[in-house]
């Protein structure tokens, strides 16, 4: 099976008010090639699920989002991402805000099939106060009370990986592959942008399939973006545009989402890619140092 | 080696002080979010806690610290073990792990607030980090606070505006548990050490900084602060600690935590109103 | 090439029924547990079901099935997916996987025994393998039976002496789940194929092997069978099939799954009284 | 810190009446050596948690198990394990049957602190009705019933890798490292045999890192034992020993555990290696092909 899409063929498979996943951390390999062609739809009322940075933002600055489920929303260097906050200020989106660890609970138990999962993770918070979807139960084998954190299952994510083949073997081969294998088997439809596509006699070598972590039955579609991932960063390949990072806060102060997408976004990723340096310029991107 | 220094920084002080909160924590996971509490669980690693765990703040757990900032492109990091993000989670969970994080909001029974200041939930007037992992950590393992400007806007009145770690509050206690069950460790500021063994939980005072009065401390807490009878001096970094410290930060990166990097020895009364840098919570 | 075959023994009869029972699935990962479902995944993935996902039986997912027993040295095994027993269940648990599987005892409700015989649950007066995956599989994703002895001891009249699996048993049905959740997709023996599509999810005859009867069916069921006005003869493997089963197994294993290792094409009524060699559950 | 100790050290460490977690699978990678020194010791009343093989079968015919919790007891070429089968069919074990992923949802449940994990696995099956300990309830999400699947909690498990180092960090470079990262982070203690003991510096290497599947907190002892695991594979280090295997499962039949014992089992895993040809013929045995 060929699996190969484009971005826009993507995006023509996603519909209004669905629940969408978001792969990668903060500035950290996110699909942001996908994310920007959300930005050329009309696509809108998401519910978006992430570890969020500039992913979240743009979505929510454009007016695409409805609900955010989120721990946190940050640019790791910049730790409060400039239009989620906008977005919170002025009150245009709902939100459930859950514990790092809940959200890893609720997407295992939509990846396995089970309602919730029990935690107690958010007692005496004000995350049970603030979510009154989220049931807190008795169990039956002790006397405590326990979160039931519910299962947060996904119409379709999105991910950013190293390579994939066309059959849908993905292969994230940095030091981290976050959350994402969680967000791939809580979906209905899995679509990963890759910045290297390779024959499937690749992943042949071991050490390379061990570095696979979902099976291809869980990938719905691939889509090759070479640079895909930038701003943020595609570990080991490049780092996230620190300048550029900048330059999308400051926006946030001075001329807004618009003038920001104005300047950047463009017609295709191709034009996106020319108004940010070209692609050298993205792979010539140092890793950053923690 | 181990005299005490004469000349030090305040975040040296600091991070001697922070450290001085993992000793006896034995073979867990110390994590510490931000220069100073990172600073600090690296020396304690270093010297009296050999034992903890640490990482490199992306992907692997370490042997030995890693320096901060830009580090020689022949440094080998000790790596020893895959830890990446899902897998902290199990390590947070398995109560191993003691992490130290500076919120935004200290109220009177230890709850922190990251997440939204003022307004309403749904609009709040100052939108944070959000609550990140503080809800779990709070619940399954020991904590320590790390606040680099001790004013009572951190230490406020009444209670934090959202509660995002749990602490020695009867009202939200969850059923089943107990209070004692909580372990909020230490708390460091750039004005004196605490910890909440004071009666019924109440925050106490276990040492002012050189130049530091109970008055200070007392001023900058929106709720009162238990004082024993003898609050000790905050002991001096010994030569040894610092030049470990100065080891581990090559980039001299300590130095832009308080503002202005005033002294360790401070005249009295005096104290930099150094407003803490937003973020750095985890 | 795809002409059918005239001499070919009811082992490779068997492999060919086996392998339809995977038509149609698309990308699921296809489980044959025993030599001939492992045969007739392989073949199905090799011909009609090419996105079959499959094992080594190892630790790793193949783009190619391996062929069965010692391979040589220069074999390199089609690699593609990091897939230990511990990654299995998120596989199973997705319900994306069909697996066929040899269990000792099946009832009229398609439940299935894989634990014990006899005796009390405390004292079985025969221990076999245990429950394995079978409770997650039937609940989780389709399943099919090969029972390469077609007796009434495997079909056997009333319940399983321990239901191993989840069948289409009214009295058993779990809240809130429909008996049509269950999937028990194909049952092939050495005399037949069924299903059990009857009247209210009664085994279903599909097709008879050649040279056997309905009576011998019948006969050999411990409970009704339905039988369809019509029912044709089992299809004959192709020469293309058996080129390809013959380079899926060079050591010639097939040959040892049935007893004596009869022809697919037998005189009417005549059948070996084969027994089932125990285990190949999973 | 130097986990460093002996076999005997380490079963000194236990308790009659303990729950004991086993890892490895069936006849693969089982910590034998371990076994053979409770073999050696007055230790009883067990109640053992493992994807059981000659681990669980030993114990057993030596009267050191009260309650088996498995799925299944096997030696794969041979699939029923002769002497589980023997207390079975003589009722001389309590047992808790469950299938094998409801053992990992146990394991992780007691890993993650959690008093339960909600399944469907089981719903329909005897696995219920021979279970009474094992709760079926509702979920506040939705209107079907789910089995509770309890913690495992283990007060001591015991796992052979294939290589560690003094300080607990265990690395299992073979194919499968089965179920035992969780049969180690659920255990209170954790023993390890290792058929090779490191420096640290040898998983420095993000390569081997990689292949440690858990945190040496999570790691009470460490026992240097080569041929640890026969007659159980260490892939990639050597095969499991069908001839052996064969003999055992006679043995069954004809002498029964003690003349096996007698025969193999010696005062030391010293003279158990010499009873069985030794460490060479050990690591010379070749791997099973599947």
């Amino acid at each position: 099976m060929d699996k190969r899409m484009t971005a826009a063929e993507v995006v023509a498979q996603l519909r209004d008010g669905m629940t969408l996943g978001i792969g990668g951390w903060g500035p950290r390999r996110k699909p942001m090639a996908l994310v920007r062609e959300i930005l050329r739809s009309d696509l809108r009322d998401l519910t978006v699920v992430a570890y969020g940075g500039a992913d979240v933002g743009m979505l929510c600055a454009a007016g695409k989002v409805k609900k955010v489920v989120f721990a946190f929303v940050s640019l790791d260097f910049i730790p409060l991402e400039p239009y989620f906050r906008q977005a919170r200020q002025s009150g245009a989106i709902e939100v459930m805000e859950v514990d790092e660890g809940m959200m890893l609970l609720g997407l295992r138990a939509a990846a396995w099939g089970l309602p919730f999962i029990p935690t107690q993770v958010g007692l005496g918070t004000d995350i049970i106060a603030h979510n009154p979807d989220l049931k807190v139960i008795d169990s039956p084998y002790d006397d405590k009370e326990w979160v039931a954190m519910p299962a947060l299952r996904l119409d379709a994510s999105l991910i950013h990986v190293d390579r994939a083949d066309a059959r849908g073997v993905c292969q994230i081969a940095g030091p981290d592959h976050y959350m994402d294998d969680w967000f791939a088997r809580a979906a209905q439809q899995t679509f990963v942008s890759c910045d290297e596509l390779v024959e499937t006699s690749y992943f042949h070598n071991p050490e390379q399939a061990r570095l696979v972590h979902w099976e291809r039955s869980d990938t719905t579609g691939v889509v090759h973006i070479p640079g895909g991932a930038h701003p943020s960063s595609c570990n080991p390949l490049y780092g996230f545009d620190v300048p550029h990072f900048k330059a999308y806060t400051a926006s946030a102060k001075d001329g807004g989402i618009d003038a920001y997408l104005q300047q950047y976004l463009g017609a295709s990723e191709e034009e996106y890619q020319q108004n940010v340096g070209g692609l050298d310029a993205i792979r010539a991107i140092e890793l950053p140092t923690y | 080696m181990n005299t005490a220094a004469t000349e030090y920084s305040l975040a040296e002080l600091c991070i001697v002080a922070c450290a001085e909160a993992f000793r006896g924590d034995g073979e867990v996971l110390a994590t510490g979010i931000g220069v100073i509490p990172r600073l600090a669980a690296s020396l304690a690693m270093k010297t009296f806690e050999p034992d903890l765990m640490m990482t490199d703040s992306e992907a692997w757990m370490l042997s030995e610290p890693n320096p901060l900032g830009r580090r020689s492109a022949d440094h080998v990091p000790a790596r020893e073990t895959w830890m990446g993000f899902s897998r902290i989670f199990d390590n947070v969970w398995s109560g191993k792990r003691h992490a130290m994080l500076g919120p935004t909001q200290i109220d009177r029974f230890g709850q922190s607030n990251t997440s939204a200041l003022g307004g309403t939930y749904r609009q709040p007037k100052v939108m944070m980090l959000g609550a990140r992992g503080f809800p779990g950590n709070s619940i399954s393992h020991p904590n320590s606070f790390f606040v680099p400007a001790h004013n009572n806007r951190v230490f406020m009145e009444g209670e934090c505006d959202f509660v995002s770690s749990i602490g020695y509050n009867p009202a939200r206690l969850p059923k089943g548990h107990s209070l004692d069950d909580i372990d909020i460790r230490r708390v460091i500021t750039d004005l004196c050490v605490m910890d909440f063994g004071g009666p019924g939980h109440q925050i106490r005072l276990l040492s002012l900084h050189p130049g530091v009065t109970v008055e200070q401390v007392q001023e900058n807490t929106g709720y009162p602060v238990h004082v024993p009878n003898a609050v000790p001096t905050t002991p001096a970094p010994t030569t040894e600690q610092l030049s470990i410290i100065a080891a581990l930060d090559p980039h001299n990166q300590r130095a832009h935590q308080i503002k202005d990097n005033p002294s360790g020895v401070r005249p009295s009364g005096v104290r930099p109103s150094g407003v803490r840098p937003p973020g750095g919570a985890g």
